[in-house]
């Protein structure tokens, strides 16, 4: 056991599975030499060569169809792309063809590939560097959609995506690469897809977040409580597949929702979440569930980011309207 | 532009293989049409769903998928039935497919071909992946991927080029340029003068070929594979050549072409060509011609009735195709799809 | 005043905008000489010549990014898309560069451009031929996407979108195209964007769709009305902007609501209406929300697609279904 | 590859400008730098977002940019502040936008210049298109696209390149190949021997230009622009040249190159070389290098203050800059974020 960041955490399960897996590889751009943007593939080139760890040009779509045709070939191939903004070039690859390939072929060919893609802001990165489009993956059937909040279950998450049979996209908050550090054990071991995370119990309000936006949903727990208002945060881990019995086993005690993404709202996630808990517990529902998100607005430059993002603020306000609806 | 067998089926250099193995691919030529415009006539029917007829690519298709090995990778379009069915894919699932039946992309395990491609483009890529599996797995397969002039208008057309040269991958990229992408001539679709000097740009070799000899693509071909096999990287080749049918079958060309045109390719029939010439060498007589065509329409009526009496499945199996395990979600839509089936 | 189908009244938009705007043009694949694939630009190329109705390459980002710096540069394009499957290999261009103009520059350049894209399935049409993605378009910031079911509203809107002075992501059900008859009125007219239409009053239930599923909508409504249940059909008629003060007057008079698209369900517009209609109105709700969508599947080939598409049947279920909630 | 000026500032051919343009040009590339060295510092303090030095590329964006008339557009990206500058792009705009404020991204209305494009391949299309917007409204303006070597790995390169050709839009493709995509070297980006021979590709006019010489991307440029504001297309310009600074602020060349190549390009300074002529002419003295320098620093200070004197907006401005005019949703959100302001 040592103490990681989610970065390093990130690192070592890449550095695991190419250890065990003979099919594994990295590739993406300037993942290699560079060890990525955010360091996460550091030092992976180094100890397993560059027929592995690949750097490649600046082509996304390239990257993502090549890696297909990689993980049909029997290959595991892990993609990195820079930044969420830049994963649409690619969007083509990833619903048309690695989304689908099972279905076209019943079950005849798959490709079973990650595609990690760092996401959300916070940290004033220039355009295009700051966008949460989980959604539009999560909205793309035959992909499963992975989100990590903490050190620990990165690791175990991106573990498990990568023995997954089926094309994993894995979102990596961005904010949160140095921000948390945890006790990760050496090795292999894996956190199971689709399983959300109680990270505080509550009797009164159900927050259900995930990523970046579990530190918030944290803090605005820690402040709520203390006016005694017991808040139950529920981190998803993985949007698809969804554990929405978590959710609902929840609401059902606490009676009010709060839903939390950093994504715009129109047709974000967080309404697949009111949609499904008040199809399956309209009634327990004491207050409309309220969503706190993005704005409908392109994601601000550094100026005024503080603007955009939900912060413990805003969701400590949606909590307490709520509880006076 | 490289030819071996002239129009009038007279050789303009050394042939690429013997008469046995010129006789199989005649043969499969005529199979071939005959599938094809079978497939016009079950679609006219409303036995089949869009059609998109290949009549003029034989030679082009067959040529080329007779220079790999059977462990070989083919990834090709919706108009490439004859090279599929010449890697293994069978004539019935291609048949099934075009009904409109997923289970028509599902040919058997021992058979190395990808369902057909619908986009246009993105396939290429996929082909890449492929040969760099294949060498990663130490296998000395390589991968021919089929797309057509329009095609190389597509941005994954270019990175699959350019990341196959930058890494050396066993790939061919067999470029039917069959003179439109469904309306656009290829004059208007780019000003170079070829698509095989498209390669020059990734520093890799391209070769233009007269499509409608099945010599010349079956003698570039192997050399292009013999390329990828031995790890020297991929090659562009530029099949030439025409379609003489309609885009698909709800396609009217005399919208965007004249007559005068098809007839003058009329001429250069990719089939009779070779027939001329097997004539000339005393390799074919008119016996042989209807044993080929009642041989080849009894092989094609065959696989008809086994697309068309493969009974339907129940609605369930949508959901059991998206991942190795349905999630939770999936099955919920399941049992809600399967109640409201029942009154 | 002529009786046309959708093609037609969309194909009478075309030219009555190429007529009046000398800055307007129609681009795409096989637009000009055969009129597209579904002969909505049919004739234009003759009338308004190759330079106004242009023939392009099979380039989806490339006519998407050039339309984009046509408009920039001050002509208004009208992009065909020859299919919504085909749409994505533009994504970037749409979500990255014509969504965002306006906001990275400050209204400085904007991007007045319309993309046309057939969408929907039920013509047994193969692969990627039946998509419905506006989920994606009207969760990207900075777009309006509107879809219109019938002819006088598709000329209108189509009118409209053309005046607009922000890109709009034009939706066409392909179903509709011929099914559809209407009086049509010559010349110009619009349709205002963002304003529903009650296609169907009711004081039972409120029924929420748009596009290909108001036929389905309107067959499910004289169904239940032989049992004395009145259904309110509302056709959203564009999703951005969203005319929800209609949706909820409605439901609060109806109590009860069900949503329906042909778009899988997870994330896909129907959740953002849920979400909606109980923020606005939850205490008015005597039943869960239900959505009558498409599956979280593949649209399938012809052969089954009937099991994926919500049609009549299903729509009645689920309003029965809700008042006995 | 094209050259009139050699390393050591001796004319290898004739000079396409008189020594007034040419101290005119050197002047601007002096301001450059100083702009270039001073954001960097800024950024270290925290003052700047990230920031992508340009420094070794300044005769490749002031030469080519010194080509086009006041109307022509200019479609650049995050490292081509130089080049937008020359076309009326103000310093303190420039900043502002990498202090993170979207204003920085509105030039004047007279400075037809698109705000710097971050997505790598992208912008390129965007200049066809207002190439062809103005022929369609019978402007003589071009447009000239700059993007770097990297960016010709992306298909956006290519549909753009294809579609410029095919359509003859008055563009000009201005590639400064400065060796790098971030850590990977042009080497490995693609096989091809230049990027100008990219254009072949296209039946399209490429050139190599030595992209540290200011009179030959000068020359080069300006023929390209001719060619685009007559009618005759496209043109790809390869300017080869060097980022002797690293990628972005945040960036360690070290991971990826060494000391030697870098002192290497270092002898091969766009300013120096054009300094040592401009001295062999009689047209530099160290005096006047002050003078520049000092102008320049004043010039740099005054747009730093500037940017950095604008007081931030009111949250609301975010809704306002969607649409012409916000939709309902947009303002009901504008209401809950000024509500969630007030505690
Ligand atoms: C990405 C994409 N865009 C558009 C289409 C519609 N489409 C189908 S075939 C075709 C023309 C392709 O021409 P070409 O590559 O020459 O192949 P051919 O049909 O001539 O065999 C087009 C535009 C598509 N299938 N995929
Ligand atoms: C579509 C896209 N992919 C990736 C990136 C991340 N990125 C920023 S700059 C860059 C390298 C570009 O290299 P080049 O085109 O040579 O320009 P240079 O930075 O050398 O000026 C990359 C990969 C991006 N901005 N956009
Ligand atoms: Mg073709
Ligand atoms: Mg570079």
């Amino acid at each position: 056991m040592t103490v990681l960041n989610l970065a390093q955490a990130l690192n070592q399960a890449l550095d695991t599975a190419l250890d065990r897996d003979k099919r594994v590889l990295v590739i993406g751009e300037d993942v290699g030499r560079t060890g990525g943007v955010f360091r996460v593939t550091d030092g992976l080139r180094a100890r397993h060569d560059g027929e592995r760890v690949v750097d490649t040009p600046v082509a996304e779509s390239g990257i993502v169809g090549t890696a297909f045709g990689m993980a049909v070939g029997g290959l595991r191939p892990v993609v990195e792309i820079q930044f969420m903004g830049f994963s649409y070039p690619a969007f083509d690859q990833v619903i048309s063809h690695v989304a689908r390939i099972r279905n076209r072929s019943q079950h005849r060919f798959t490709a079973p590939m990650v595609i990690r893609i760092p996401y959300g802001g916070g940290i004033g990165a220039a355009e295009h560097h700051s966008e949460s489009a989980e959604a539009i993956y999560a909205h793309t059937p035959g992909l499963k959609v992975v989100v990590p909040s903490g050190p620990y279950d990165a690791k175990g998450l991106l573990l498990a995506a990568i023995e997954d049979p089926d094309p994993v996209v894995f979102l990596e908050p961005i904010r949160l690469y140095r921000a948390v550090k945890e006790e990760v054990p050496e090795g292999f071991y894996t956190v199971p897809l689709g399983e959300a995370r109680v990270i505080r119990p509550g009797a009164d309000v159900t927050l259900v977040t995930y990523g970046a936006m579990t530190k918030e949903a944290r803090q605005a727990a820690e402040i709520l409580a203390r006016d005694q208002i017991e808040v139950e945060v529920i981190d998803l881990r993985s949007l698809v597949p969804l554990d929405i019995d978590t959710v609902v086993g929840s609401v059902e005690r606490t009676g009010r929702a709060v839903v939390v993404h950093e994504a715009p709202r129109t047709a974000g996630f967080g309404a697949e979440l009111v949609a499904q808990i008040q199809e399956r517990c309209l009634f327990s529902l004491e207050a409309p569930i309220r969503r706190v998100t993005g704005w409908d607005t392109v994601f601000p430059l550094k100026r005024t980011e503080h603007h955009y993002l939900p912060g413990a603020d805003r969701i400590v306000a949606a909590v307490r309207a709520t509880r006076e609806d | 532009m490289l030819q071996i067998l002239d129009p009038s089926g007279e050789l303009v250099a050394d042939p690429p293989f013997d008469h046995t193995l010129g006789r199989r691919l005649y043969r499969a030529m005529v199979v071939a049409r005959i599938y094809d415009r079978k497939c016009t006539s079950l679609q006219k029917q409303g036995r089949l769903a869009t059609y998109a007829p290949f009549e003029g690519q034989e030679a082009a298709q067959v040529g080329s998928a007779a220079a790999l090995l059977p462990e070989d990778w083919v990834v090709a379009t919706y108009r490439d039935a004859a090279a599929m069915w010449m890697q293994g894919y069978p004539w019935e699932l291609l048949i099934l497919g075009r009904t409109g039946d997923e289970r028509g992309g599902s040919p058997p395990d021992h058979v190395p071909v990808l369902p057909p491609s619908v986009t246009v483009g993105a396939h290429m890529l996929h082909a890449v992946g492929l040969a760099w599996a294949a060498r990663a797995n130490g296998e000395p397969r390589v991968a021919m991927t089929y797309f057509g002039d329009g095609a190389t208008s597509e941005g994954d057309f270019h990175e699959a080029m350019n990341l196959a040269a930058v890494y050396r991958t066993g790939t061919v990229f067999l470029c039917q340029n069959n003179q439109y992408a469904i309306s656009l001539s290829r004059e208007e679709q780019t000003r170079s003068e070829t698509i095989a000097q498209k390669a020059d740009a990734y520093g890799m070799p391209g070769v233009q070929v007269d499509g409608n000899d099945l010599m010349a693509v079956y003698a570039a071909s192997t050399e292009a594979v013999n390329r990828a096999r031995t790890g020297d990287g991929p090659t562009l080749i530029e099949a030439v050549t025409y379609r003489l049918g309609p885009h698909t079958t709800s396609d009217d060309p005399d919208r965007y072409r004249d007559e005068a045109e098809t007839a003058h390719w009329r001429l250069r029939d990719p089939i009779e060509r070779m027939r001329r010439y097997l004539e000339r060498v005393d390799e074919w007589d008119a016996g042989w011609q209807q044993q080929l065509e009642e041989e080849g329409t009894q092989e094609i009526e065959r696989a008809v009735e086994l697309a068309e009496s493969l009974p339907p499945r129940p609605a369930a199996y949508l959901f059991d195709t998206m991942f190795e395990q349905p999630t939770p979600q999936l099955l919920a839509q399941r049992q809600e799809l399967l109640e409201a089936a029942q009154p």
